[in-house]
């Protein structure tokens, strides 16, 4: 991975990880999360730890959806 | 260097056409097949989209359909040929059973797209061309403007009915 | 190396700075839980820095003292609270009928395949997430035993370790097994623990 | 000073603020940026190859959240 | 509180009450932290560290290859070496399993060693085994608490 | 390599549009565009079998995650 | 080739107990140190708790709480954890051990009181959780800057004179092991203080007091 | 051993007489003859002796033994010339023992004892801060060597002030009758003793009386010096009678006030070891 690529993915999860504080609504909060992870993945991928990759990419979405679990959408966030 | 670009493009436009077919044929826009798909469509619609087209954004959003299978068949081909591909398909499989949705969009998509793929490589293109076509693909619906990706969409599910 | 470290600890700094900061003016109980979760993450990455084998092996068994902390502590919070589990209907969405069967499934597998404290909380975290979405028959007392048996095999394989050394490897897979069942265990026992006690 | 390192950080400083002074002040919204640190400390153990520890982490993360989930589910169910 | 009140009664006012506990604790951990910020320049990295890493990319275990060969010496850097007569065993094996998975692919590095053997075992079990006698007895001493509560109580 | 810058500055773009989007739902579409940005970037980052499965399991992943997300946001489909 | 570097503050060593790279040891001090955690953990294997008597206010009234078997038994097995971990404590001769004792320590202090079912004693034992959590970052991050700055975490080779430790590590250790013990924040302990059960509750200043004894000695010899 | 032992008893018991009748002169009273605390001692030992029911027996004798024991131990040390650092932690476990009577009864007078005993554990801190500053002078803490120091250089009181006035202050505090002795405060009857009498009384007045003279007596060793044993009870007795001039003229704090006050003077004294390790290099 080069400077330039190393920057576009860097950029992804830093924008991930800024919106994630300045998002309100809690939906929003938990997409930039997802956002976040996105840029990570490349990352972990370059260095060439493939199962990791694997693994994490399918516990984070475990851990969204136990998070999910107390965002009932009420009627006055809507 | 420009010749890739052309390639990449013409690329996008196959898979374009490919993907958008196998999920009209696959009555894609015509329910959601969760309700987050709905959900999703309802705020397209709002958004000043068309409801039809709203429905099938919000289901390739909820579940692996045709382009996720384009996008997985065109890096099986790229990693391993054609065993690459049908992997994918399989793999497909499984995450359309994961994210609960009935329909086999998504596999059909995949075996469609690693035949095409394949096909297209034995002329010169190369498999990252697709990888990127395809991204390029779901750009120009998903990505560009929802209101009129929608719109376009939903008058070619008229065409299918 | 030599700019790494020291930059890593300014950060680290800066971060139980604010982190603590953020503690002082907390008054409430539940956040300061959830601040407390944010000061591991910050013990970790000090330890993280050292950056070698034995850093990783430390940080394994810091990691599990802080779930395990973590785990006691929300309970006294509980029972002191005096909470309940909500009464409205279980929610659910589409994918937690779909999605555990299968992931829960490659979890666990996985899990048992690399043993040790990474795969047992690889399975846990599997086997949680498929007992919070399909409910579960509650055999708390049989899984506390297979712990407990789990706990009582590794303190064996500490033993042939330092005492029967020739024996290593019959030490090392009998802990790997035994640390893979302990935590897999304990931590399973976390996503039976969403409903009543016989749900 | 590997990219993933220096990424690492400033997500890790970004995170603590965010769970710090969480905007809005809800349990939830605190729960949720949880997530940014340990995204951080992710990115420094991949710099220095701390792999099985990523792991493990990762996992704990899970289960962690979950503890929480439980004792703010019960907060709010008795408000 | 009242105004006239000196400043020891109401610093033992403020510490009588429990709920400004951890708030006392975190403010003694900035201040710590703070004055050691001062000192952070004069902390430097020492080079010659225990259980050391190297990095091979090209090695399917990578990052954990360590050298080694199965049932015979392996250097490993412990601190007490001699106290531990078969170090580097463990740090070398491969079961077959996972002998099998390493000569046929590369990128699967962490699940072969994490799979019984390996360096991290070495260390966990062999070398500082007494760390993890703790640890588990930490995870089960907590859970006891934690389980014991929850029944009590539902 | 051209076609892994494209697919980098797709993910780069998706990630602002959707950052930059107020509504849920509308949202999603521009991270479901991440998404398979980030998946076709795997694949292009590192040329190896298993490379194809980690972006599916990162594609799969984050869909799951997204389908979570709007059904959640939908309010949950035990109320239709 | 176990010679304890610095004599002059907890004597020669007596007796020493490897474990790899884990060299236990025993010094008169911290020797007299395990006998007294030892005599304690005897005590409250062998004695009852007693029958607190409390006074009705506004009467003459007064009364004996009964003691319940099912909380008895498991104050009492939290008190022998308690007991072992400050036994492992007393004579770790590796730092990180020893904080992982440290936390043990804590945790089981936790447990020993939060069985309890006042309200006041269930917030003490809360609140004394959230520090015991809180001092694992000192505790661990001043094992951490001690084994990167120095290369080493055993004691035998960090009592050298040869072997300079950051003071930012000392502070933290001490923080941190003031946080698990509660060493001298006793508000929280006064109000555990107020729970039955006391050769148990005696096994939570026992273990904090040792540690905080025993973190004191690490910290001038190193 | 044991004769010296009986000696330390006798002249601690004999302090405790001379601090309360000094404590009535200042006041304005006659005061108790100075043997009284003798007399007492001999009059438990020959009354009757139970334990209370509500009690944890074991427990509740156990604590008197290890009273008696720990200063014993102390004393042994003391003229072994063994670890300072040993003192200290004998000096930790009788606060266990303290607890340990308060709680053991059963008794709610014993039991608020007990918490005013866990409140007031600051008062070791000082004691800490004092051994610290020492090793800062004396790079050791075996009490010979302190000794051997002090031949050289001069008695530490002079030159390590602020220590010495710590240690004045952890002895002040456990002094009866004293502005921190909150643990014993007549508004809980006897504190954490209140259910301890006959025998067991006895014995814990000896482990006290022990006590007492063995924390004067290393205030001696420790900050002026190896002196012949008559100079070094005179120097004890001048010490005590200050006390007793302390504890006459000030009121009893409340709980949560000593702990602040000792935690200030530990405080004071961290700063001054700080600006030693600065100055000193």
């Amino acid at each position: 991975m080069n400077d330039l690529l190393a920057f576009l993915f860097a950029a992804v999860a830093l924008i991930g990880a800024v919106s994630t504080y300045f998002q309100r609504d809690r939906f929003n909060k938990l997409i930039a999360v997802g956002i976040t992870f996105g840029g990570i993945v490349p990352f972990i991928v370059d260095r060439g730890y493939l199962d990791v990759a694997i693994i994490t990419s399918l516990i984070i979405p475990i851990t969204t959806i136990i998070i999910l679990l107390i965002c009932r959408r009420e009627i006055h966030d809507a | 260097m420009l010749g890739e670009i052309l390639h990449i493009l013409a690329a996008a436009i196959i898979s374009w056409i490919l993907f958008v077919t196998v999920d009209i044929l696959f009555r894609l826009p015509e329910a959601g097949g969760v309700s987050g798909a709905s959900a999703v469509a309802r705020d397209i619609e709002a958004g000043g989209g068309a409801l039809a087209g709203g429905i099938m954004m919000g289901n390739i959003v909820c579940s692996p359909d045709a382009s996720a299978g384009t996008l997985l068949a065109a890096c099986g081909v790229y990693v391993a040929g054609i065993p690459g591909g049908l992997a994918a398909a399989v793999l497909v499989f499984i995450g359309n059973r994961i994210c609960h949705d009935p329909g086999y969009a998504g596999t059909t998509g995949a075996v469609l797209a690693t035949f095409v793929v394949y096909g297209f490589t034995q002329v010169g293109f190369a498999a990252t061309d697709f990888i990127a076509g395809m991204v390029i693909a779901i750009l120009t619906i998903q990505g560009l403007s929802h209101a009129h990706a929608s719109r376009l969409l939903a008058r070619l599910w008229r065409v299918r009915q | 190396m030599d700019v790494a470290y020291p930059a890593g600890l300014l950060v680290v700094a800066i971060g139980i700075v604010i982190g603590f900061a953020a503690l002082v003016r907390e008054k409430d109980d539940l956040h300061r839980i959830l601040l407390t979760d944010l000061a591991e993450v910050l013990a970790l990455v000090l330890i993280a820095l050292v950056a070698t084998d034995l850093a990783e092996a430390l940080i394994l068994p810091g990691l599990v003292v802080g779930i395990s902390e973590l785990m006691a502590v929300s309970e006294v919070y509980i029972a002191r609270e005096g909470l309940r589990a909500p009464k409205e209907p279980a929610f659910r969405i589409e994918v937690m009928e779909s999605a555990p069967g299968i992931l829960a499934l490659i979890l666990v597998a996985y899990g048992i395949f690399l043993s040790g404290f990474t795969g047992g909380v690889v399975a846990a975290a599997g086997a949680v997430f498929y007992f919070i979405c399909r409910g579960h028959a509650e055999q708390f007392e049989l899984i506390e035993t297979v712990s407990g048996y789990a706990w009582a095999i590794w303190i064996g394989a500490f033993f042939i370790f330092m005492f029967l050394p020739q024996y290593w490897f019959f030490a090392v897979m009998m802990a790997g097994g035994a640390i893979l069942l302990k935590v897999m265990a304990k931590m399973s026992l976390v996503g039976t623990m969403r409903g009543g006690p016989d749900v | 000073m590997t990219p993933e390192f220096i990424l690492g950080c400033i997500i890790l400083i970004v995170g603590v603020i965010a769970v710090g002074f969480p905007r809005p002040k809800t349990y939830l919204s605190r729960l949720i940026s949880l997530e940014i640190p340990g995204f951080g400390l992710l990115l420094i153990m991949l710099a220095y190859d701390e792999m099985l520890a990523l792991v493990t982490f990762i996992g704990v993360t899970a289960i962690s959240t979950f503890v929480l989930v439980r004792a703010i589910e019960r907060k709010e169910a008795a408000q | 509180m009242k105004a006239n009140q000196s400043i020891i009664t109401r610093i033992s006012a403020t510490i009588s009450r429990v709920e400004n506990l951890t708030g006392l604790y975190a403010l003694l951990v900035v201040a710590v932290t703070v004055i050691g910020l001062v000192t952070l320049p004069f902390i430097t990295y020492h080079d010659d560290q225990l259980y050391p890493k190297t990095l091979d990319p090209d090695s399917t275990l990578d990052p954990y290859d360590r050298g080694g060969v199965p049932f015979g010496t392996t250097l490993v850097k412990a601190q007490y070496p001699e106290n531990s007569p078969f170090v580097g065993y463990v740090t070398a094996y491969l079961t077959p399993l996972s002998q099998w998975l390493a000569d046929t692919t590369h990128h699967m590095g962490t699940t072969i060693v994490a799979h019984p053997g390996g360096i991290i075992d070495e260390i966990l079990y062999n070398t500082r085994g007494l760390d993890t006698v703790v640890e588990t007895s930490i995870l089960f001493v907590a859970f006891a608490i934690a389980s014991y509560l929850f029944r009590r109580d539902a | 390599m051209i076609a892994l810058y494209v697919v980098a500055a797709i993910a780069v773009f998706a990630a602002i549009r959707a950052t930059v989007e107020r509504n849920t739902g509308r949202k999603l579409p521009y991270v479901n565009v991440m998404n398979f940005a980030v998946a076709g970037a795997l694949v292009l980052l590192l040329d190896h079998p298993l490379s194809l499965v980690a972006a599916a399991a990162y594609f799969v992943g984050s869909t799951l995650e997204a389908n979570a997300i709007a059904s959640t946001y939908a309010g949950g489909g035990r109320r239709e | 080739m176990f010679n304890l570097p610095t004599t002059n503050i907890g004597g020669q060593e007596l007796f020493v107990l490897e474990f790899g790279d884990i060299v236990n040891y025993f010094s008169p001090y911290t020797a007299v140190l395990f006998v007294f955690a030892l005599l304690f953990t005897a005590l409250a294997i062998v004695s009852r708790p007693e029958r607190q008597v409390d006074i009705a206010f506004g009467g003459d009234a007064y009364y004996a709480k009964e003691v319940d078997p099912n909380l008895l038994r498991f104050q009492r097995f939290m008190a022998i954890a308690c007991g072992l971990a400050t036994l492992g404590a007393m004579v770790s001769g590796d730092v990180f051990n020893f904080t992982l004792f440290a936390s043990m320590v804590g945790i089981t202090n936790i447990g020993i009181v939060a069985a309890y079912r006042n309200r006041h004693v269930l917030n003490a034992a809360f609140q004394y959780g959230i520090v015991a959590m809180l001092a694992t970052v000192p505790l661990f991050g001043g094992a951490a800057i001690v084994l990167a700055s120095t290369g080493t975490l055993s004691m035998w080779e960090l009592f050298t004179d040869g072997v300079a430790v950051p003071l930012i590590a000392k502070a933290f250790l001490v923080l941190g092991v003031m946080g698990e013990g509660m060493a001298p924040f006793y508000v929280a302990k006064a109000e555990i203080t107020r729970a039955q059960g006391a050769p148990f509750i005696l096994m939570v200043h026992v273990s904090s007091l040792l540690l905080f004894l025993r973190v004191i000695e690490i910290v001038i010899s190193m | 051993m044991i004769e010296y032992l009986l000696f330390a008893t006798f002249v601690g018991l004999l302090f405790h007489g001379i601090h309360r009748k000094v404590i009535a002169r200042a006041q304005g009273r006659p005061g108790p003859p100075i043997w009284q605390e003798i007399l007492h001692v001999l009059k438990f030992s020959f009354k009757e002796t139970w334990i209370p029911k509500t009690a944890s027996q074991t427990l509740f004798v156990a604590v008197v033994f290890v009273a008696i024991g720990i200063w014993g131990a102390a004393l042994y040390l003391l003229l072994s010339g063994g670890s300072l650092l040993l003192l200290f932690g004998i000096y930790l476990i009788h606060k266990i023992v303290e607890h340990g009577m308060g709680l053991s009864s059963g008794s709610p007078y014993g039991k608020f004892g007990a918490i005013r005993s866990v409140i007031s554990a600051a008062s070791e801190l000082p004691l800490l801060a004092t051994v610290v500053a020492i090793y800062f002078f004396t790079h050791s803490l075996s009490i010979a060597d302190i000794a051997a120091y002090q031949q050289v250089h001069g008695p530490l009181l002079v030159i390590a002030f602020p220590a010495a006035a710590a240690m004045y202050l952890v002895i002040l505090s456990k002094m009866h009758y004293g502005p921190f002795s909150i643990i014993e405060a007549k508004e809980i009857v006897s504190g954490n003793m209140t259910e301890h009498f006959g025998v067991w009384r006895a014995g814990l007045e000896v482990g006290y009386a022990l006590k007492t003279y063995v924390l004067l007596y290393a205030f001696v060793l420790l900050f002026i010096g190896q002196l012949p044993l008559a100079l070094t009870l005179l120097l004890m007795l001048l010490i005590l009678v200050s006390l007793s001039f302390v504890c006459a003229v000030t009121p009893m704090l409340s709980p949560y006030d000593t702990v602040t006050i000792q935690t200030l003077v530990t405080g004071a004294l961290v700063v001054y070891i700080i600006v030693l390790g600065v100055v000193m290099g």
